[in-house]
């Protein structure tokens, strides 16, 4: 029961969490120094006083602030996210987002199995050999490939791809599965044959390596010292004394232990992804709403921006109460001890 | 009882090398267990009871080091390669026992996972035999604690837990290293009554290391007390306690408030303890002992027979240097 | 030991209740202390003994104010001190000292001895330096002030110009000058300190080093270069700063080896008898509080459950809990001359004590109800089965247990008959009371372990079990929480033997 | 372990006799030798100093049209005019082929080895500066130290002891060196060669003509582009038609690249340490505040971070950056300032996250409650005994920082987002690059990108040198899941 009602207790507090992101966004956007009005204007309309008039009224400016407030908060609690100002004009925002959000999650799923299947083993293996040479390595590498900043990764990925014919021998574009290009969005429709999986998921593969490049090397960081921590314990000792074979102790008794300091890393590095995909989607001119999400700023749609980040920070909290979910699982302490 | 000794610990020395100096933590430490026998082992803090604990299981961490001396378990070597034969025959309870169990799994699953190694239960067996074992050590409701986590549990049910743990392996010896200290004076009466009765039913040697003169008083049949790494006097617990040979014992004993009429003054014992960082080249306790000489400085004490088996290294009962010889 | 003075503190009825700071889901507040009268005389030493989670520490932060009590009253000199606000608290701290348990943890290592002793002493801005002159004369000077009626006086200045000081403060009485100008109505006099505050504070710091037994040349080094004994001699120093009148100890010497502990006893003592002091001796350790304490306390989940001169309890407890704790006393420091007395169990959580007396679901000379006539052992077997009960009513079902008990599984009934067979194995039930058990186990069976334990409550239950003892005095000055007290029943030490003998 | 630590000798009775001082200097008046040879030091850089802080102040009033403007221009003027002796004045590398041999560069020298002399006697200086800075600190402890040993010795002693954290120091030493000196260390200056190439003049030698010819620099950059292979390429340490020298090369519009990052170095570095210094401030104050009085207090902060960081840091930063285009913020030193203050206001979050543990950990210990017995107030419990304890964290998270809002700045410019052209950024020349990396041209995308890895590996092996060195074992699973949150950030930018 204690761990139903820690879970209920974290869902309760993500409310308020949830209205403070999205009343600082309201803010930002409506009280700032732009006048949301304006930049959705071309330069020819906003001399044109009927035409301004008619852009604050459609995006209800024209209120009191805080019946504005009340309405777009409302409008958003139900998803009732309107149509677009500029970019893709008109279309319906929620289609719209239906639309861009499968790729950046298709993406976002890739980085984040990637960087744990290789940076979680790679960690766990850096801290059972500590101070070895193979250790040492591990660690620089994960490092250094923490390091890196993520768009110039990607330019450098696509570089060594594109001429992989030279470097490596084979070319990666047409290797197993013809890609149509190196860049551009993977085609979900056909998820559900065989072919259409590998195609997309070869497609996103390299952008999801250099998403999950900084959590690769969290995640490596994090697992070697957990696993340093935990082969201290007394637990760890005792159980080898019983007789517990090395085997039985590191995947039993260190194993285990050593995940739960992982997993805050592991869905903390969800906000990295969410934040890096503007980046790498740019990078590899994939259609998601990260793109879409700059796209809009830079273009001045600001009611859009304020709707995507909306979907953003329920992202965020979604994947905060994942974690929560994930701790009660790996860890019978969580809910006894208080958050 | 057999001739031979369960367990005999000959020349221990466990040396821990940090950036600045070697510590010789256990500096030549020698004892034996008999079958079914409670032998304890005193020392303040720092003196290397636990470390030499640790030593009897294989469970030295770097950077400590077992550099020399024997430890046989019936008479066999016990080295790197061999201890892994003998897990289970010799079980350890540590001192916290919260620490001591794995959190992340119940408490049936830890003593069933001994059970599968050592008895080879599985299954419905081992989760009966766990039950039972619950219940040998005084755990009410077992049937229903075993599906506990060990948060669930306060410190002296966690240290009943990690006892049946123990018990779980079939052990001949138990080495219980300051099972006692984190726990409440009424928790300690349960858990030194159940070791009792345990070692009377299943004839079990324990090594009972402590820092408390009572717990050793209650306890134990035999005594070690261990100073800067060197065991300096070794006798039956009555015995020591009536005549103390070795001057840091009687100091020990009497600084112990309680003993002595709660008007005067506790007798005490100047200075610190030592950290040795070399061998010996002279007694370890000259400086603070009141009733040192000249040799006490220059010479290491050997270990010297006294009546009933008892010995003591130290030089005020070594003939050929003192005058006094036994002083009262 | 003094007789009856007017107390320095008196604690009555003092309720000290933690509450979780939680918004969403709070527990029950953890009732630390839960109606404490407690009075520390002028001299004394109090003894105040317990396990972990008694309650003892944290009412020696009430007392000091580190702990806001939720009921009840500390008065000091006519004062409540939990109804202080931060200055008058400020004031009160200033005349109190606290010494804590664990000399690893209670220094801030990155300071030096130095800064540390003197840090009450810049806090407070010690010294006051204040002046009292004969006859009706004004005071003037820089850092000094005239003193209030009743305060201490640090100065006084005869209309001579002479001057003497106060014997505690580290300034000699050169270098201090008195100008004294009788040229007004009433004279003015000029009172010149040529020694600043700070120098005095400096010298007051190796004055407090030196009674602690630690020199001058500890004052510009670290904590870390001190081994626990000499710490926690730091830390007596600095709670001796501001001269304190009352000073509580909370486990002083736990921390420490036996042989550093006796030391640390020793200059305690001394310390005590150099400067008139008061304490509270707050211990787990019975053997110690019987060596340093006049009167000592007994406490058991936020309750005294007895109180009286030390030697008089240690001969002849009155209450149950202190005769366990006596006779647990491992070794021949044991006062208890019979066999050991074990309780059963742990303390029940303090968020959750029981109705009754608190002792209850432990005790050994518990009071049995007249309406069964069962031997001890059967009785024992039954308080088991209540505790079982309890804890289960308490404890926090898993989440698969609670859906399997949604979708209408028997999770706990196989379990429980197990349990419940196995402790009345071999026990003789009367049938009513079998009865009883039985309906007690359906009802828990069905998942309502509450009123299984209500039912059981009611059915073998005594007074124990429904009355909170008040303070029964005891004669010798002493008092004890217990209703064997009264004088209908046996007294507790015989109960106890005659039921050990009872059950071997 | 009592007297564990250093000699048992008491320094506060002993007078410091001239013997042992002359370890350090041989002299009887250390001191005075020391405030000497700091003097000396200062007297060959007094210009270049000068210039810096001013250069600094101007940049930032310039845009924003405020008053004072020409006051401090002239003060800069002025600046400009004292002595320096590692200036490109000094040792100048601008020259040109006259036929026979090089003119206007040092002693006749190549371009690039008059460079090269001008780099290294910069460097000497800055390791000399900091040897001075040592020997200081040294001469402290040793003279005017009243306890002869603290726990911060331990920690020096280990940071000297830890070769990562050496290493992550002497790379942020480079760097910060590269930042300062920016305007000497280009083989150009910004000035010259980007802001006004239409306004300078430049000799060279016409290898077609065979005579020295003189063109204006926007002319001769665009004849030194880098966009592809072979005749379309200045490639690094070559020297382009007009006789200049490119250490890295030139970027697609003909520019130089090394004097590019030199002074983009100069940008990240003011902005890391602004946005650092401000959000360190605020998580410091809040991380005290929420851990003394816990409960309620802390709640209120934890549901106010958790709402800032809903929002993804780089998203609210495109956002703001957004949003306060147009404002007079913005045009401070480039809209540098801007952004500083947006990675304070999105940052602090992190940063506190990462600081209330070790501070609810401090508020636990029990000299917090010694200090409360006897009346301290909270003010100075939390500034005297809790702040010692999370500064050696704020420097490890400050350390982790400032490398991830190097990566983040150098992310929004790779956007065309926060720092404005023509103000030099690392990313930008990323992005510049973008299109020839895989043409002969790749220096202009892989170099900054290499730098920036270097540079934060840097700062984050400077971190981790000095987490081990404040607590040898604090490589705790805890205080790691922690960092997590402030290194990681970098990556995801």
């Amino acid at each position: 029961m204690s761990r139903l009602r820690y879970i209920a207790k974290r869902v309760a507090l993500s409310v308020p969490v949830v209205w403070l992101g999205t009343t600082m966004t309201w803010a930002i956007i409506y009280l700032g120094p732009i006048d949301p009005a304006t930049r959705l204007l071309s330069e020819g309309q906003t001399q044109n006083p009927a035409a301004y008039e008619a852009a604050r009224t459609q995006l209800g400016l024209d209120q009191p602030p805080l019946q504005h407030y009340f309405d777009w908060m409302g409008s958003l609690l139900t998803f009732d996210l309107g149509q677009t100002w500029l970019l893709y004009q008109g279309s319906d925002v929620n289609a719209l987002i239906l639309d861009f959000l499968p790729r950046t999650l298709w993406l976002g799923f890739w980085s984040v199995l990637i960087a744990v299947c290789i940076g979680v083993p790679l960690g766990f293996y850096a801290g059972m050999r500590s101070n070895t040479a193979s250790d040492y390595v591990a660690s620089m590498g994960g490092i250094v490939w923490r390091a890196m900043p993520n768009f110039w990764l990607g330019i450098m990925l696509l570089a060594v791809l594109g001429s992989s014919q030279a470097i490596f021998g084979f070319d990666w574009q047409s290797l197993w599965i013809e890609l149509d290009a190196l860049t551009g969005s993977p085609d979900l429709s056909r998820l559900h044959t065989v072919e259409g999986f590998l195609a997309a998921t070869k497609k996103v593969l390299p952008a999801a390596i250099v998403l999950g490049s900084a959590s690769m090397g969290n995640e490596m960081r994090i697992g070697r010292t957990a696993v340093l921590e935990v082969r201290n314990e007394d637990y760890v000792d005792l159980a080898r004394a019983k007789g517990v074979s090395e085997r039985a102790l590191v995947w039993k008794h260190i194993f285990r232990n050593a995940l739960i300091p992982l997993v805050p890393i592991i869905t903390s590095e969800a906000f990295l992804l969410i934040g890096g995909s503007v980046l790498v989607e740019t990078v590899f001119s994939i259609n998601g709403i990260g793109l879409l999400f700059f796209n809009a700023a830079t273009q001045g749609d600001l009611p859009l921006v304020g709707t995507l980040m909306y979907v953003f920070i329920l992202l965020i909290v979604g994947v905060n109460l994942l974690q929560d979910v994930l701790y009660t699982v790996i860890d019978p302490r969580v809910g006894l001890e208080g958050a | 009882m057999s001739d031979e000794p369960l367990l005999s610990v000959r020349d221990l020395e466990v040396v821990f090398h940090t950036e600045r100096e070697r510590i010789h933590a256990v500096d030549g430490v020698t004892f034996e267990i008999r079958e079914g026998q409670t032998v304890g082992l005193v020392g303040e803090s720092g003196s290397g009871k636990s470390v030499t604990a640790r030593s009897i299981l294989g469970l030295v961490d770097e950077p400590g080091r077992i550099e020399g001396g024997e430890i046989l378990y019936r008479g066999e070597d016990l080295t790197e390669d061999n201890w892994a034969d003998h897990r289970g025959d010799i079980a350890i309870v540590f001192q916290d026992p919260t620490n001591s169990l794995n959190p992340v799994y119940t408490i049936g699953n830890q003593i069933e996972e001994a059970l599968r190694i050592h008895q080879d239960l599985r299954g419905r067996a081992a989760t009966d035999r766990a039950i039972e074992l619950l219940e040998d050590v005084g755990i009410p409701d077992a049937p229903r604690r075993v599906d506990e986590y060990p948060h669930q549990l306060s410190g002296g049910m966690a240290q009943r837990a990690v006892i049946a743990m123990a018990l779980a392996c079939d052990p001949d010896l138990l080495v219980c290293d300051e099972p006692t200290t984190a726990l409440d004076v009424t928790i300690q009466a349960q858990i030194l009554d159940l070791l009792a009765e345990l070692q009377a039913e299943q004839d079990l040697a324990i090594l009972f290391i402590t820092h408390d003169m009572g717990v050793i008083e209650d306890a134990t049949d035999w005594v070690n007390v261990i100073y800067a790494g060197e065991v300096v006097e070794r006798a039956p617990t009555e015995a020591l306690f009536d005549h103390p040979a070795h001057p840091y014992t009687r100091a020990l004993l009497e600084s112990i408030p309680g003993r002595t009429d709660p008007d005067e003054r506790l007798p005490t014992i100047e200075g610190e303890v030592p950290t040795p960082t070399g061998p010996a080249t002279d007694c370890r306790f000259a400086p603070r002992c009141p009733e040192a000489f000249e040799d006490c400085r220059s010479v290491a004490p050997e270990h010297v027979s006294l009546d009933g088996d008892r010995s003591a290294a130290c030089l005020l009962h070594d003939p050929a240097r003192s005058d006094g010889g036994e002083r009262q | 030991m003094t007789a009856r003075e007017d107390p320095v503190v008196s604690v009555q009825s003092l309720k000290t209740y933690y509450h979780d700071d939680s918004i969403v889901g709070a527990k029950p507040p953890v009732r630390a202390v839960d109606g404490v009268d407690l009075d520390i005389r002028e001299g004394e030493t109090v003894g105040l003994v317990g396990e972990s989670g008694s309650g003892k520490t944290t009412l020696g932060r009430t007392i000091i104010g580190l702990a806001d009590a939720t009921d009840g009253v500390v008065e000091a000199d006519g004062q409540d001190v939990t109804e202080f606000d931060a200055e008058q608290a400020r004031d009160w701290q200033r005349r109190v000292g606290m010494v804590f348990q664990d000399p690893e943890e209670s220094l801030n290592d990155r300071m030096t001895i130095g800064e540390i002793v003197q840090e009450p002493l810049k806090a407070h801005d010690w010294p006051v330096l204040t002046v009292a002159v004969e006859g009706d004369a004004t005071v003037r000077g820089s850092g000094v002030r005239p003193a209030e009626p009743d305060e201490t006086v640090d100065l006084t200045v005869g209309l001579d110009g002479d001057v003497t000081v106060r014997d505690e403060l580290p300034l000699s009485a050169d270098a201090v000058t008195a100008a004294v100008d009788r040229s007004g109505d009433a004279p003015t006099v000029d009172v010149t300190v040529e020694k600043s505050r700070a120098e005095i504070r400096r010298d007051r710091a190796f004055d407090l080093l030196d009674r602690v037994g630690l020199s001058e040349q500890h004052f510009y080094r670290y904590p870390h270069q001190f081994s626990g004994g000499q710490r926690q001699r730091i830390g007596i120093a600095r709670a001796l700063a501001l001269e304190p009148e009352f000073v509580v100890l909370d486990e002083p010497v736990s921390a420490l080896d036996v042989s550093v502990q006796a030391r640390i006893i020793n200059l305690l003592e001394d310390l005590q008898d150099e400067m008139g002091l008061t304490y509270l001796f707050i211990a787990h350790d019975l053997s110690i509080v019987r060596h340093i304490a006049d009167r000592v306390a007994v406490m058991y989940l936020g309750n005294v459950v007895e109180l009286g001169p030390t030697e008089s309890v240690y001969a002849d407890p009155h209450h149950p809990y202190t005769v366990s704790l006596l006779s647990a006393i491992p070794g021949s420091g044991s006062p208890w001359t019979g066999e050991r007395i074990t309780l059963r169990g742990s303390p029940p959580n303090p968020r959750d004590p029981p109705a009754g007396c608190p002792f209850a679901t432990r005790c050994p000379a518990k009071i049995r109800p007249d309406d069964y006539d069962l031997p001890e052992r059967t009785w024992r077997a039954l308080d088991e089965l209540r505790v079982v009960f309890r804890t289960r009513a308490r404890a926090e079902a898993s989440a698969a247990e609670t859906i399997k008990r949604l979708i209408g599984l028997d999770v706990a009934g196989q379990d429980l008959r197990e349990t419940v067979s196995d402790l009345l194995a071999d026990h003789d039930l009367p049938p009513a009371a079998q009865s009883t058990v039985d309906a007690a186990v359906e009802l828990a069976a069905g998942g309502d372990d509450d009123a299984a334990a209500e039912q059981l409550r009611e059915a073998f239950g005594s007074r124990c079990d429904r009355e909170h003892p008040e303070p029964y005095d005891g004669g010798e000055d002493r008092t004890s929480q217990c209703l064997r007290q009264e004088a209908e029943y046996d007294g507790v030490a015989e109960t106890i033997r005659a039921r050990q003998e009872d059950e071997p | 372990m009592a007297g564990a630590h250093g000699p048992s000798s008491d320094a506060a009775d002993d007078e410091v006799t001239p013997e042992t001082a002359s370890t350090i200097l041989p002299t009887e008046s250390p001191t005075l030798v020391w405030v000497g040879l700091g003097a000396g030091l200062l007297a060959f850089e007094v210009g270049a100093l000068a210039t810096f802080l001013v250069a600094i102040l101007s940049d930032t009033l310039a845009a924003a049209s405020l008053p004072g403007v020409g006051f401090v221009e002239g003060i800069e003027a002025a600046a400009r005019q004292l002595p320096t002796l590692l200036s490109r004045e000094t040792v100048p590398n601008e020259g040109y082929w006259n036929g026979q041999r090089w003119v206007g560069t040092f002693l006749g020298l190549r371009p690039e080895v008059a460079w090269g002399i001008r780099v290294a006697l910069v460097y000497l200086y800055a390791l000399a500066v900091a040897g001075w800075a040592v020997l200081g600190y040294r001469l402290y402890r040793r003279e005017y130290r009243a306890a002869d040993w603290t726990p911060r010795d331990d920690v020096i002693d280990r940071f000297r002891n830890h070769g990562w954290g050496l290493f992550g120091l002497a790379v942020v030493f480079m760097f910060v060196v590269m930042a300062v000196f920016a305007p000497a260390l280009g083989p150009t200056t910004v000035d010259k060669n980007m802001r006004n190439s239409y306004d300078n003049e430049l000799t060279y030698w016409d290898a077609e003509t065979d005579s020295v010819e003189t063109i204006l620099v926007g002319e001769a950059n665009l004849a030194s582009q880098s966009r592809g292979d072979g005749e379309e390429r200045v490639g690094p340490m070559e020297y382009d038609d007009f006789g200049r020298f490119h250490p890295f090369g030139t970027l697609p519009t003909g520019r130089d690249l090394f004097t590019f990052i030199a002074v983009g170095s100069r940008i990240s570095l003011v902005i890391g340490l602004l946005s650092v210094g401000l959000s360190v401030g605020v998580a410091t104050s809040l991380a005290l505040i929420g851990a003394y009085y816990k409960g309620r207090v802390d709640l209120g902060m934890v549901l106010v971070s958790d709402g800032v960081m809903a929002m993804p840091q780089l998203l609210l930063l495109i956002m703001l950056t957004t949003v306060l285009k147009d404002t007079w913020v913005a045009g401070l030193y480039s809209g540098a300032f801007l952004l500083a203050l947006i990675f304070a206001f999105t940052g602090w979050t992190y940063m506190w996250r990462s600081l209330r543990g070790p501070a609810l950990q401090v508020s636990e210990r029990q000299w917090i409650d010694a200090a409360k017995s006897f009346g301290q107030r909270p003010r100075t419990i939390m500034r005297q005994h809790m702040l010692p304890y999370i500064t050696g964290y704020l420097l490890i998270y400050g350390s982790m920082t400032l490398g991830g809002a190097i990566i983040a700045i150098a992310g929004l410019s790779f956007l065309g987002l926060g720092v404005s052209p023509p103000t030099p950024e690392w990313g930008r020349a990323v992005n510049l690059g973008q299109e020839y990396v895989d043409t002969g041209s790749w220096h202009i995308s892989l170099i900054p990108g290499l730098l920036i890895t270097l540079v934060v590996t840097g700062f984050n092996a400077l971190g981790d040198g000095i987490r081990d060195a404040i607590d040898p074992r604090s490589d705790a699973a805890g205080s790691d899941a922690d960092d997590g949150a402030a290194a990681g950030r970098g990556g995801g930018a």
